[in-house]
């Protein structure tokens, strides 16, 4: 392999921004934003030129890795700080720091009013270095450092206004949600080694060429696991919902467009894996199609812009792990639909942040109305984010979610079909509830107060939505082009990576038509239902049950809660009051028990001289007793 | 005389310095405490500059017939294990020194005692980890438990000298229990070619005892170091004496005095007993997979700041236990390295926890909050280091506590899994009082809460600092243990799991 | 090799039980003294097992010294601290009396049942050949040869007796003792003359054992004064109205 | 019939018979000095009768014989370890016999009588203690040495009965002081009944006195054991009773709290030595060939008697009631050289009864010192802040207590470690165990006096340390330094006892 | 007859007075069962002495009057006092040190 000594200063840069402005302070207030934009600039133009430099390589020369030092050596467990740069990591770390330094600037001027601009850059420069570090890691374990990293850096912007208790307490359960998935990752290396003898993705990846299903299976479950807790999947989604408290340009950079598709990446990188466990395989394609229509779902009911947004992203990125379950037929797909996701859905978010920067940071849709006027930049750059995410020809997701339908049907038999149809329910309903955000942000009469004073954002905040619209309007036809990315990223899928078109379920324009339909019914209903009827500026509570559940994100919280944390608290109180009581207790019972004997042995000393005599004779008559049996 | 030896004295010599001052100058006595253990420290640093990492055997050796009678000698020296405790006893102590400036004001007693008893206490320290004299080793174990006795009961708070008295009743058992055994060792290696109490050759004599004798010297040795460590179920008294004595003294007190614990579960109850300690192995995993959940689950539940963090020692104790019954060679580096790194988390929550405290007079959690608007530095100095008591990647407990998962999860998966969850629960443990404290609304009465000063930023600085150092890069100390590790692990007859997967290639 | 003759015999048979009976009499008469006088019994009745068992010495040793001067000293003191004075012999604490009379059975039975299954392995030998320079001859020599260390250290004992002995007993004088002429001086001083003439005896007109009955005045009522004030103390003062005259006949009879 | 003529080797003899003489010329002083004069004397005398007899112990201190008095004693190194040992005790006990407010002024008068008042007035001095003492201290040095039961039961006699009498010579409390004394002297004369009965079964048994003789006819004995093990039996019942074993223990509290505090400093101390000396020589010479008998019984009663007074202690109120079960507790503990019948046994038991000894005597001299307008004060509660009032006076009170539970660097802890060694190596495990255990025990109440003094607030009743008079303040300070030496350089003395000690037969 | 016949009523006589000891609450009949006690051992020694053909016991017998006579004294001198002191000779009111 190819090594080279510049990878590091991709993760250096942000990471000396994130420090810096930590140690500096306050001091740093005046140019803190600066200097953060400028780390997460240059680590951009470093990702560009290492890009230029892979392109100037033949393409099994691609690859390059660094070496930092070795971290850690302990007999036969050998983990290396140490970085791998290749055609899949490459585009993540261009979208990383690319819609990450947009995002830099769009807050320059979005969290101008806050007092503590400067750490919010400092977070995102930690958020950066960490993400990086996550897909350039070359080990489990070095990635493993930057899932907790990302963790740690979506925690802190989650709690970026911690001072609301009900900020506070959504970082911390996005924080712990996220560390059952560590937990799963955790038992993934750990498994790894156990079975494999190594934790890095090249000696995984040798090694499991000889390997048993069963291991790779229990691997690849626990990767599953660990992506769940990440990406927001079904079991572990229901973190993402609540973290939309952090700052819209959070939203946007963590929760939408990167750190949780750190999922997707860690079960396309563990491709080797997954190939070699079907069952593995099997579950993330399950988990994908349940999250899938369970964030679609949540998406119909939500009525704060950003929740909803959220449970889009979820949806999408059930799509993806889905699409990634496919096995080598669906990793690029997987990946085109990351990329185009992340071009629109940040772009969306951001207008959605500068809805809510011109609506007094309110986030309730019914409260919107008619903002197209006041607007305009924000609804076009929205709208076409929007056309791209419902799959309007010829926009991005166009061709990433009609790849992923098709690749779905293309699964074979009744499971192609089964998941072609869920994949097609899900495009109907993405249409449908994305539909809904437009009608009541945009296009419906207003419904807010007199004295909102709806306005167009500052250019600093209209101009990264403006390049990530261009984004979402060309990336897909961009990736799909002659199988352009594919193509790219098929030498890291080895030899899978060759064409898998031999049967097809249906034509691929047969499926481009479906999805067309399922797009057109969800937005036509949508149409109906909101722009051609009144809007309630109060959500109706008079609403079916299925409504009701669906507002309550399908009750994900209350199984939650009514699970794990209040048998836990029971669990924490009950074992308080026992150590106390019994395993305390029993030291106290035993210092009781001493004391006792000892008042009660205490009563022979009497006083009387004539007991103590007793005494004396009764040890005699103990004494004699003994010589009589004993020489019996 | 050996330099281990002048390490060890150096203290000593301290104390008696400061004894001299009068004891209205409180502030000279505090800057000859700070200059000696300072000094204690750099000297400790040459030390380990000096010392052979390739080398398995004992280093900076000396030895002088101490009581002839029963084989007794002064016999000291340092090997990878010895030198990382020593190491983290002398580094944390001036720090301690600086954390807790104002610390013995509150006391019964004056300022200069305070010192010379953690001076005292010093000395102590490096005499347990370095003595290679089972005797000697006991000596140090039983004597340094006076000047922590008075440290929490002449300067802590609360309920403080039922605590202390607790915390020495629980060692005096413990420590009996040991010197049954040691009499037992004693009287075998007399018996089998003269008595000694030398560890290299007392650890032969496993060859001349019953099993049963040897579990039963086991057991008095174990149990012993168990109620240091502490291990569930004799940990009672450490929530006591950690939420009553000064943070300085609960400093050193989980982060040093209780890895004696550990450090003869390691020196003593594997070498000496190999048989043993294979017979009792599964009943002591379970028991460390119970601590590490248990103690997690208690902390939850903990109201008071001080009790949490004894807590989570709790359940770290039951890592490190657990990393040091694997029997692999990850599992016993992993727990050594972790000794180090708990060290110095925990001794940074319970600075900050203290600073904390004795700014707010309260300890009680829900006493805090919004305290990350009100003092930023000592907030984040918080959060640091509870990141680390969770295992943060990148932090340096991260390294340590996943080598032991990994370790044990080589030869025991079910206890490695059991206690990989453990890891949930400390983002739960840390999480909630960084909440609580940290995050929210800022409780009334704190607003005006000071930030750090400058001594205390220097207090902290160098923990989190090698904190944040060795999660990225724990060679120094890795390269140091290893050796060691290795060489117990194969002593014992063990050697680290072979990949299944790969057996056959 | 030993052989008891039969008058031995029959001595032990008689004197056996009885001291054994007067030793358990010890125990249940009330009286102290009577105690004391059943133990000096059982002391003569042991003088006369040791002469029997050809140790005259010690013999005329245990009357002459146990029963003559210990038993006497205490009978001394048991006159000291009221000869008449008997004790209740309800056990006041709870549970000892049935430990006495277990242990009593348990030892008495456990000490004879050992007795009787002892074997020395070799026969009685008798004092014969010990004594056959007479037996106080055979006692010095040991005394004064092989156990001249005892002997001598045996006289710390004594000493260390008397000195006791004097410690507890000696009433070192606090105040110098008042001459004659200054107690003379003291009684006018002081209190009513009548009693400057010092106290009146007792027994005057005495109908019984003088010293503990009072005195009667001269108008025939009793003068209690007159009494020991240690009888008193004691309550061996007898009651003095017995002897009150009812009438002082003031007839003076005519010599004859 | 021919009469030899005794042939007594007066050198050996000649520290027995010094003391003696010096209690002779005190008896005159009595009787012929005049008052104000006799105080200095006597404590003249019997300074220089214990020095001049240690001397002369020194002169002799290699010989040995049996030949010394007729057979009657037996001088060899054994004999000299531990007449020096109670020479040693006995000088510094004199030092605190010599502090007159311990005694009563007057024991003839009637407690609270105006003679007594008046006595006290005129300061009057019962200065018969000396050669009461010294006739103690006589018979203490006979009882270990002698080697027929005629000699043993004279010395039992001469050393018990000063001893009954100066129990009841103290200055306050005189009706608890007469108590305790009649106590001693009914319960002591009882059991000195049961010690002469047990020589007539050994007598029955052997047909001779001598240990020796009696040893031989284990040895070669036909017929059963019967008379044997009641001679023993009985025999044991005398001694244990002097050394405090339970079930004969129970005068011990009664008269130690009843006594003047410097008695019963002397008599804890002292007697201790010379009844394990006498215990040692009997079991070892006498009955050695009869260990299968004995030794389970003694085993039996070790183990009671050091979980019983260990047990019992932690619930006393009263200093001197305290210390008493704690020597309960040690005569247990020293049992167990006894019943290790070897010569590591002979050795520790030396070692821990010097020990214990030195120790014994400063806490009774440190109880000496707490006092209020009513005298000495012995309640434990009213000695709660007494690290406060007089640190120095409480932290040596604190190392006796640490030395009595056997905390390392103490004399006890190597007395204890080396008795237990003993013990096991001659395969006493349970005694080992309970040892322990009873040790941890112990513990308990050590630690609460400790808590007491120093972490208790003081009470304002009036209770004070009195500034020791010169010679307590030697007693106090050569016992802590004794202690303290013996703790951290014991091996010149183990050296010592080990190439010294042995029975001659 | 056996000599050990003798042995027997020293038994009794010494079980008897370890009794009385227990059972009698003035000192002095205490005192006197105590004495019974080395009368009783004394007449074993004698006994013995008898039986084995040696004067050892009778000299033993003999330090045995001597030591008691002693005991006796200081016996009664320490009850003397304590009578004076209490005007009592019981022991159970000697019980002020107890516990």
């Amino acid at each position: 392999m190819v090594t080279s000594s510049s990878l590091v200063y991709l993760i250096a840069l942000p990471l000396f921004g994130a420090i810096t402005l930590l140690l500096a302070g306050r001091r740093a207030d005046k140019w803190g934003h600066l200097l953060g934009t400028a780390m997460s600039a240059s680590s951009f133009g470093v990702g560009l030129y290492q890009l230029s430099q892979m392109l100037s390589r033949p393409t099994e020369e691609r690859a390059i890795g660094q070496k930092l030092f070795t971290w850690i050596d302990v007999a036969s467990f050998q983990v290396d700080a140490g970085l791998l740069l290749d055609q899949l990591s490459i585009c993540f770390v261009l979208l990383i720091t690319g819609v990450g330094t947009l995002i830099h600037i769009y807050s320059i001027s979005y969290m101008s009013h806050d007092e503590n601009r400067r750490r919010f850059f400092a977070y995102l420069n930690l958020f950066i270095a960490a993400m990086l570090l996550l897909v350039l890691g070359d080990s489990y374990l070095t990635l493993y450092v930057g899932w907790e990293g990302v963790g740690l850096a979506s925690y802190l912007l989650i709690g970026f206004w911690n001072q609301k208790p009900a900020y506070a307490t959504a970082s911390k359960k996005a924080f712990v949600m996220n560390r059952i998935g560590d937990m799963g990752l955790s038992f993934a290396i750990m498994i790894a080694f156990a079975t494999l003898g190594t934790v890095s993705f090249a000696g995984v990846k040798e090694a499991s060429e000889g390997a048993s299903e069963t291991a790779l299976t229990a691997i690849g479950i626990m990767l599953l696991v660990a992506a769940a807790g990440k990406s927001a999947q079904f079991p572990l989604q229901a973190w993402l919902g609540d973290a939309m408290a952090g700052p819209t340009p959070v939203s946007a950079l963590i929760h939408a467009a990167t750190m949780v598709t750190a999922g997707v990446y860690l079960i396309v990188r563990s491709n080797f894996i997954f190939d070699a466990a079907p069952t593995a395989q099997l579950i993330v394609v399950i988990v994908g199609a349940i999250t899938l229509l369970f964030g679609a779902v949540i998406g119909t009911a939500k009525d704060d812009i950003k929740k909803a947004l959220a449970a889009s992203t979820m949806s999408q990125i059930g799509y993806m792990v889905l699409c990634a379950g496919l096995g080598p037929a669906g990793y690029a797909f997987a990946i085109m639909h990351l990329l185009t996701h992340g071009f629109f859905k940040a772009g969306m978010f951001l207008g959605a942040g500068s809805v809510m920067h011109g609506m007094n940071d309110s986030v309730d849709m019914r409260r919107y109305g008619g903002l197209r006027k006041f607007m305009p930049i924000t609804f076009i750059t929205f709208g076409l984010g929007y056309l791209a995410i419902i799959g309007v020809p010829p926009f991005a997701g166009f061709y990433s979610k009609d790849l992923i339908i098709e690749t779905a049907f293309n699964a074979g038999g009744f499971k192609g079909i089964l998941l072609g149809s869920i994949t097609l329910l899900g495009a109907v309903i993405t249409a449908f509830y994305m539909t809904r955000v437009m009608i009541l942000t945009f296009t419906s009469p207003k419904r807010w107060e007199e004295d909102q004073h709806p306005h167009e954002s500052p250019f600093l905040m209209w101009f990264p939505m403006v390049i990530l619209s261009i984004g979402s309007v060309t990336s897909g036809l961009l990736f799909y082009r002659g199988d352009a990315l594919k193509n790219w990223l098929n030498p890291v899928f080895g030899d899978h990576g060759k064409d898998h078109y031999e049967e097809h379920l249906f034509e691929p324009i047969v499926v481009s038509a479906m999805a067309l339909t399922a797009v057109a019914i969800g937005v036509g209903i949508a149409i109906m239902k909101y722009q051609l009827s009144e809007i309630d500026a109060v959500a109706p509570q008079n609403v079916s049950i299925f409504t009701r559940i669906a507002r309550k994100d399908l009750l994900q919280d209350s199984f939650n809660e009514s699970v794990f944390m209040r048998p836990g608290q029971v669990l924490t109180r009950l074992l308080v009051k026992g150590d106390e009581n019994v395993v305390d207790g029993a030291v106290r019972g035993i210092g009781r028990t001493a004391l006792g004997a000892g008042a009660t042995l205490r009563r022979t000393q009497s006083g009387f001289a004539r007991s103590y005599a007793a005494l004396i004779l009764i040890g005699a008559v103990a004494l004699i007793a003994g010589i009589w049996v004993v020489t019996l | 005389m050996s330099s281990l030896t002048l390490l060890g004295i150096l203290p000593l010599v301290g104390a008696l310095l400061i004894a001299v001052i009068p004891a209205e100058q409180v502030l000279r006595v505090k800057q000859a405490a700070l200059g000696t253990t300072i000094l204690v420290a750099i000297s400790a640093i040459m030390m380990w500059l000096n010392f052979d990492e390739s080398n398995t055997a004992f280093q900076f050796v000396q030895s002088a017939e101490w009581i002839p009678s029963f084989g007794i000698n002064y016999a000291v020296g340092v090997d990878g294990l010895s030198l990382v405790l020593i190491l983290l006893a002398v580094l944390l102590t001036p720090i301690v020194v600086l954390a807790g400036w104002n610390e013995s004001e509150g006391g019964r007693w004056s300022a200069k005692v305070f010192y010379i008893l953690i001076l005292v206490l010093e000395t102590m320290m490096i005499g347990v980890f370095a003595a290679t004299d089972v005797f000697l080793f006991y000596v140090f174990f039983e004597a340094m438990l006076i000047p922590v006795y008075f440290l929490i009961g002449g300067y802590g708070s609360g309920e403080r000298a039922a605590a202390a008295v607790k915390f020495l009743l629980f060692s005096l058992f413990g420590g009996l229990l040991m010197l049954a055994s040691i009499i037992g060792l004693y009287v075998i290696s007399s018996k089998n070619g003269g008595a000694t109490f030398d560890i290299t050759e007392l650890s032969q004599m496993h060859n001349y005892m019953s099993s049963t004798t040897q579990n039963l010297l086991f057991l008095g040795f174990f149990i012993a170091f168990a109620i240091k460590a502490p291990l569930w179920p004799l940990h009672t008294w450490l929530p006591d004496a950690a939420a009553s004595g000064t943070p300085g003294t609960s400093v050193l007190l989980l982060g040093v005095l209780d890895k004696v614990g550990t450090f003869g579960m390691i020196r003593f109850c594997l070498s000496l007993f190999p048989d043993a300690s294979k017979t009792f192995t599964p009943v002591i995993i379970v028991l460390a997979v119970i601590s590490i959940l248990y103690g997690a689950f208690l902390a939850i539940g903990a109201r008071d700041i001080k009790r949490l963090i004894a807590y989570t020692s709790i359940s770290h104790f039951g890592f490190i236990t657990m990393g040091i019954f694997a029997m692999t060679t990850q599992g016993h580096s992993g727990a050594i390295l972790y000794m180090f790194n708990h060290g110095f988390s925990t001794a940074a929550l319970f600075i900050v926890a203290g600073w904390m405290i004795a700014r707010r007079k309260s300890s009680t959690i829900a006493d805090f909050g919004g305290l990350q608007r009100v003092t930023p530095v000592m907030a984040w100095s918080f959060f640091i280091a509870g990141m680390s008591s969770l295992a943060l990647p990148g932090l340096s407990s991260f390294v340590s506590e996943f080598l032991v998962l990994v370790g044990t999860f080589t030869r025991y998966p079910v206890a490695a899994v059991l206690a990989t969850f453990g890891i949930v629960l400390a983002a739960l443990y840390i999480l909630i009082p960084v909440q609580k404290a940290l995050h929210g609304p800022t409780t009334p009465g704190n607003e005006n809460l000071p930030d750090l000063n400058l001594r205390e930023k220097f207090a902290v600085g160098p923990v989190l600092a090698i904190i944040i150092a060795l999660g990225f890069y724990p060679a120094p100390l890795l390269n140091v243990i290893n050796p060691v590790a290795a060489q117990v692990i194969e002593s014992q007859g063990f050697t680290d799991p072979v990949p299944s997967e790969s057996a056959g290639k | 090799m030993l052989t008891i003759q039969t008058p031995e015999a029959v001595m032990f048979w008689v004197l056996g039980p009885l001291s054994v009976i007067a030793a358990i009499g010890m125990l249940v008469v009330k009286k102290a003294v009577h105690s004391a006088l059943l133990l000096a019994w059982i002391m003569i009745t042991i003088a006369l097992f040791y002469i029997a068992q050809d140790a005259v010495f010690l013999g005329i040793v245990q009357i002459v010294v146990y029963t003559g001067a210990v038993m006497m000293l205490f009978l001394f003191i048991l006159m000291l601290v009221g000869v008449d004075a008997s004790d209740s012999l309800t056990e006041t604490i709870p549970g000892l009396r049935a430990i006495a009379i277990t242990a009593a059975l348990g030892f008495g039975g456990l000490l004879v049942s050992l007795i009787s299954r002892a074997a020395l392995g070799r026969p009685a030998i008798g004092l014969a050949e010990a004594n056959k320079d007479g037996n106080v001859q055979g006692l010095a020599k040991l005394l004064f040869s092989d156990y001249v260390f005892a002997f001598e250290a045996i006289s710390a004992l004594l000493i260390t007796a008397a000195l006791g002995a004097m410690v507890l007993a000696h009433h070192q004088r606090t105040v110098a003792r008042p001459t004659q002429r200054e107690q003379a001086i003291a009684r006018f001083r002081t209190g009513s003359l009548a009693s400057a003439a010092g106290l009146p005896n007792p027994g005057v007109y005495a109908r019984h054992n003088a010293v503990d009955v009072p005195a009667l005045l001269p108008d025939g009522t009793p003068a209690p004064n007159s009494i020991s004030a240690t009888l008193k103390a004691r309550g061996d003062m007898l009651e003095s109205s017995q002897f009150e005259l009812g009438e002082v006949d003031n007839t003076v009879q005519e010599e004859k | 019939m021919t009469f030899v003529t005794p042939v007594l080797n007066y050198a050996q003899l000649a520290p027995i018979l010094i003391v003696l003489a010096g209690a002779v010329i005190g008896v005159l002083i009595e009787a012929f000095a005049p008052r104000a004069a006799r105080h200095s004397s006597q404590l003249f005398i019997s300074t220089f009768s214990l020095v001049t007899a240690f001397a002369a112990l020194m002169t002799v201190r290699n010989q040995s014989s049996v030949d010394a008095a007729m057979g009657s004693v037996a001088f060899d190194g054994a004999a000299v370890l531990i007449q020096a040992s109670i020479l040693a005790i006995s000088f510094l006990a004199i030092f605190l016999i010599a502090d007159q407010e311990n005694f009563t002024a007057m024991a003839a008068a009637v407690p609270g009588s105006e003679e007594e008042r008046q006595s006290l007035q005129k300061d009057l001095r019962v200065t018969e203690v000396y050669p009461l003492t010294l006739f103690a201290v006589a018979g203490m040095l006979i009882f270990p040495i002698a080697t027929d039961l005629i000699t043993l039961f004279v010395a039992l006699e001469i050393l018990s009965l000063p001893l009954y009498l100066m129990a009841g010579l103290s200055r306050r409390r005189r009706l608890m002081s007469q108590e305790s004394a009649l106590k001693y002297f009914l319960l002591g004369a009882f059991s000195s009944a049961f010690f002469l009965f047990g020589i007539a079964y050994l007598y029955g048994y052997s047909g001779t006195i001598t240990l020796s003789g009696i040893q031989e006819s284990i040895v070669g004995g036909s017929g059963n054991d019967i008379f044997l093990l009641m001679g023993i039996a009985f025999l044991s019942i005398g001694l244990l009773f002097k050394v405090g074993a339970v079930p004969f223990h129970a005068w011990t509290p009664d008269v130690y709290q009843g006594a003047p505090t410097a008695i019963t400093g002397f008599m804890a101390a002292a007697t201790k030595i010379a009844a394990f000396g006498a215990i040692l020589r009997i079991f070892y010479v006498g009955f050695a060939n009869a260990e299968w008998q004995w030794k389970p019984a003694l085993v039996v009663i070790a183990i009671i008697t050091m979980v019983f007074g260990s047990v019992v202690a932690i619930t006393q109120r009263d200093v001197k009631r305290m210390l008493a079960y704690s020597s309960i507790a040690h005569a247990g503990f020293l049992l167990a050289g006894v019943i290790a019948l070897s010569k590591s046994g002979l050795d520790s038991s030396i070692f821990y009864l010097f020990a214990y000894g030195i120790a014994t005597l400063g806490a009774f001299a440190v109880v000496t010192l707490v006092r209020d307008s009513a005298g000495e004060v012995t309640d434990l509660n009213r000695w709660s802040g007494l690290g406060k009032r007089s640190p120095l006076l409480a932290l040596v009170f604190a190392l006796y207590l640490l030395t009595f539970a056997g905390i390392p660097l103490t004399s006890g802890f190597i007395g204890k470690f080396s008795i237990f060694s003993a013990a096991y190596e001659s395969g006493s495990t349970a005694i080992l165990i309970t040892g322990v255990l009873a040790s941890a025990i112990a513990a308990f109440f050590y630690i609460r006096v400790i808590v007491l003094m120093f972490f208790k607030d003081p009470v304002e009743d009036g209770t004070s340390v009195v500034i020791p008079s010169a010679l307590t303040t030697i007693t106090i300070a050569v016992s802590a330094t004794v202690t303290i030496l013996l703790g951290v350089f014991p091996a010149p003395l183990l050296n010592f006892i080990e190439t010294t000690a042995f029975f001659i037969r | 007859m056996n000599p050990y016949n003798y042995l027997y009523v020293a038994g009794l006589l010494f079980t008897i007075g370890a009794i009385g000891v227990i059972v009698r609450r003035n000192a002095i009949v205490v005192f006197m069962c105590i004495e019974l006690m080395l009368n009783a051992a004394n007449l074993t020694l004698v006994t013995f002495s008898r039986i084995n053909g040696t004067l050892e016991g009778q000299v033993t017998a003999f330090f045995t009057m001597v030591v008691a006579a002693c005991e006796v004294v200081v016996g009664l001198a320490i009850i003397i006092a304590i009578y004076r002191s209490r005007r009592s000779a019981s022991i159970d009111d000697a019980s002020l040190l107890k516990r």
